[in-house]
């Protein structure tokens, strides 16, 4: 299975849609160990790239996650906007002309993508970030791909990692980010970061399975 | 909520053109950008300053921009930190050809954003340097975590460097004076009430009616614990205990003063505080050499104060002391 | 009731000594007395400006003492005015021998301790004279009652008439321009939330979570009625239509603006009301002149707003443009 | 019967204990339509009267009064200080000198404090003060007296009378003092001046019918 342009747009679409329906969601886990505008921040930011959608109908793949990337960067502020940012702008530079892309450049994107969030944070799995649903399900991904069993599933492995992760994080200290501050008071808290890394997940792998 | 606001999603760009219609005399905004510089901008030949984060801090940052202090301040969604571009716009704004200073504030996405802008300024051939504050005693220090909070020492930071920047020091010397206030300033805070982000609709955490909040940040965020309220000067020792541990201070040093309101407490009650900060550094053989009251670093309508004490030298003192004319901080110098 | 203080019979005290120690170099308080005057009081030859009220306003009074504005402050109990025999007290302190101007807000209790301390110093021989503001259009004037309030407006009194005293105006001049900005000023105020007296423990009157209370007094009182919160342009246009009737004020007129918090309003929701407020006046015509956004005139932690304008001729320009340096009113000059 | 110094001093006593008691009453009265300090400010005022009580004791009757007026006009503030406190000091100058009062003097004195009261504040019956309680009160005072019904007697119509006049203060607007601001609103709510001159005058019988 192959992915075009079409498609990507209505994946960022998809996130688009599931971050509006979890705005308050994750904003209410932000005001538990943040300051309550995580939601907010996303929902701001892929607001903005569905208006930029039109003008990038057409476009190759590499271009649109490019402009995703540099929209969120221009417009989510906070910590995750230069996370999401820096993560869609390398996963374009990863994709850079592509029309169409198969589940190994996926895969390149992905890795691409976590690369730069930690370059951006300077932060590694186990501190209570997005990184602990990222990593977990690229692990998932990767293996799956190796394994050759389809696109659609290697994503939806990788959700359920995400997912996992996700809820591990509710376990474990923050020792990055404004969450860091709380220290023992943190755990029992699920990260808002990895909770929107796991639904953007979960978004695009409900159009992939859609196909 | 109750707010006095027309809608969440403009509240910002309305408080902006707000804060330029009342004081064009000060500050002029950057078309399409919450930005605001001050109204001679760019200085030539001097070393401009850039700080910036969330809004709902007023009068910071932009209250603070003006002669001897700021040249640009950037605002982002409220406690939310701006995004690179408009931080880059800030600084191509200001710059007068001696270098800008960005004074940011010590959370993952001031510094990430800040460092963003930074490299794209630099592209430009524009020089950028840039000092993290990081004053907040609240959150112990450590290598594993993202190190301590920028809260309202920040603004001693704005006041001394833009005085350094104003006398004609140049960037090297302007960010050694910043890194100086910084290495010397400390500061904790605590809430009686939560505030709410107008976005979000309901207080960030909830407090009974006999609770505080103590070890605050400035964005709503819950402190490191929670306790019974007690009288002023219990508060006010709890707080200052922790920043007199941390430096040391010592008797015989001379410090200045903040005492400020997180943006809904009532000036008499700040002043409560101070008569107690004097006391205890009196007892200490602590000189105070200014004290500074007032809301000068708020978290919307939270109801709470923080204590800063800035530990000074002759350096510091002289630029302290420096006038300074701003929407929210003036001085006449001295 | 939760409140940074100690003890609510001695939190007067205790904020004046708050005040004095932050403050040494604008004033020094008379023993005795909750009384604040310059730190350089009596200045010879000078008329002298004496204001004062219950405490829980602050800044005012004693914000506003220093060059260029008041001489001294008189500060009764949380909302009560201060008795004739403090009054007295800094009326002597105060006087250079060119006489003592009492500005005094329009309450029955006000005006009746002022005129008390002004018989007891004329009886010393001091030339005493006195102004009563009244600038709140929420209270329809009226022969039958005590007249309007006196509100956020009588900032521009200590303002414009300090400026003609630091000018070396004689006392009936400088009575004649404070008369002549009580008969230009008009202001109105509202409510979002209540605010609760120390020594009383508990909220002078409640609002529901969707209510808000219209033309407050500044003392948490009831205003003249309640309504459902609306949004900010709307209740501004609210109070700027009751006040710009009143006048009136026409197209060509030159006026200052204050937006006023109630102590508990974050800057951020003032300097929304002022967005609209300067579009309003520019929609008709009105020209602003200057514009003062901040928390001049307050009550306690309440939340919520006044508007004030005051119309201007050249003569006020000028004062209002005149250098002062208090602790809570610093201008340059222009 | 005559009152002498020292039944004055206990009148003084009982006024303060009685106002003490009903400062948060007096207070929450004054919060419907005034300020929410009325309590505050009585017994701020004769807390301090108690404490010069002490010194007072054998001076004349007139001394005593006017030092009480005094210390209410240094004490209390806002509208209340410097009216109940003219009332008291021209209450002693009315009886400088004595040391022994009947009922005649009272009526004296009586006389004395309401037109302090009235010059001072500048109004009259009807508007929503004080004087509406003291004004029925001084009337039924003075009919007692004429008809020689005695001290006690004469002291308790008064506190009836003045009982009425504060209860008429429900139905009327105010035009005085704080409360005027209110308008129409203030109709419904007992004014706190006339409802502290009222306990005030129960206080002071009292202890006259208790001798
Ligand atoms: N250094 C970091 N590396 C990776 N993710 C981080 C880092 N710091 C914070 N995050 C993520 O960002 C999320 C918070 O985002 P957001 O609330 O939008 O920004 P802010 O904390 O500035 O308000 C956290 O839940 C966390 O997952
Ligand atoms: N002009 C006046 N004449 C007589 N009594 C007055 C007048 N104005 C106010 N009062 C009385 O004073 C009372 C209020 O006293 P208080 O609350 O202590 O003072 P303030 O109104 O200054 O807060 C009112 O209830 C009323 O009875
Ligand atoms: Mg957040
Ligand atoms: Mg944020
Ligand atoms: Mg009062
Ligand atoms: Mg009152």
């Amino acid at each position: 299975m192959t992915i075009n342009s079409a498609i990507v747009i209505d994946i960022i679409k998809s996130i688009a849609k599931t971050l509006a329906e979890n705005k308050e969601y994750l904003t209410e886990l932000d005001s538990a160990i943040g300051d309550a505008d995580h939601g907010i921040n996303m929902d701001r930011g892929f607001n903005t790239v569905l208006t930029k959608l039109p003008s990038l109908e057409g476009k190759d793949i590499g271009t649109i996650l490019k402009t995703v990337g540099m929209t969120l960067v221009s417009t989510v502020g906070g910590a995750s906007g230069p996370l999401y940012g820096t993560a869609f702008m390398r996963a374009g530079q990863a994709v850079a002309g592509k029309n169409e892309i198969d589940e190994k450049d996926i895969l390149t994107i992905f890795e691409a993508a976590l690369q730069g969030i930690k370059e951006r944070g300077k932060a590694v799995a186990g501190e209570k970030t997005m990184i602990d649903a990222l990593e977990p399900a690229l692990k998932s991904y990767r293996d799956a791909v190796d394994n050759n069993i389809g696109l659609a599933e290697a994503l939806n492995r990788a959700v359920d990692a995400a997912k996992e992760g996700m809820e591990y994080t509710k376990n474990i200290i923050a020792t990055k980010g404004r969450a860091s501050y709380l220290g023992e008071r943190s755990i029992g808290h699920q990260d808002p970061g990895a909770t929107s890394s796991y639904l953007l997940l979960q978004a695009a792998a409900r159009v992939v399975n859609s196909l | 909520m109750k707010k006095l606001i027309n809608d969440p999603n403009t509240v910002v760009e309305e408080m902006m053109e707000g804060i330029v219609q009342a004081y064009p005399q000060y500050v002029r905004k950057l078309e399409g950008f919450n930005v605001l510089v001050r109204a001679d901008a760019p200085v030539n030949g001097k070393v401009a300053l850039v700080s910036g984060g969330g809004s709902g801090h007023e009068p910071a940052h932009g209250g603070y921009v003006g002669k001897g202090m700021l040249d640009g301040a950037v605002a982002g969604a409220v406690f939310t930190s701006p995004t690179p571009d408009a931080i880059y716009e800030a600084i191509k704004a200001v710059n007068g050809g001696a270098g800008v200073l960005l004074v940011v504030k010590n959370y993952t996405g001031d510094v990430m954003n800040f460092d963003m802008a930074k490299e794209m300024a630099e592209m430009d051939g524009i020089k950028v340097d840039s000092v993290v504050v990081n004053d907040d005693v609240a959150v112990e220090n450590s290598t594993w975590t993202t190190g301590r909070r920028g809260i309202a020492g920040t603004v001693f930071v704005h006041k001394i460097a833009g005085a350094a920047a104003d006398k004609g020091m140049t960037l090297e010397e302007v960010k050694r004076v910043g890194e100086k206030v910084i290495a010397n300033v400390r500061s904790m805070g605590m809430a009686l009430t939560p505030c709410t982000v107008p976005a979000a609709g309901k207080p960030s955490f909830t407090l009974a009616e006999n609770e505080m909040e103590i070890g605050i940040g400035i964005h709503g965020e819950p402190g490191t614990h929670r306790e019974s309220v007690k009288a002023a000067d219990e508060i006010a020792d709890e707080l200052l205990n922790k920043i007199l541990a941390d430096l040391p201070y010592e008797s015989g040093d001379e410090v200045a003063v903040m005492v400020n309101g997180m943006g809904g407490t009532p000036l008499m009650e700040l002043f409560v505080i101070n008569r107690h900060v004097a006391s205890v550094l009196k007892e200490k053989g602590i000189k105070v050499y200014r004290t500074f009251v007032g809301e000068y670093m708020t978290s919307l309508e939270m109801q709470g104060a923080s204590i800063t004490l800035l530990k000074l030298d002759d350096e510091l003192k002289g630029l302290l002391d420096a006038p300074s004319d701003t929407i929210a901080f003036k001085d006449f110098g001295r």
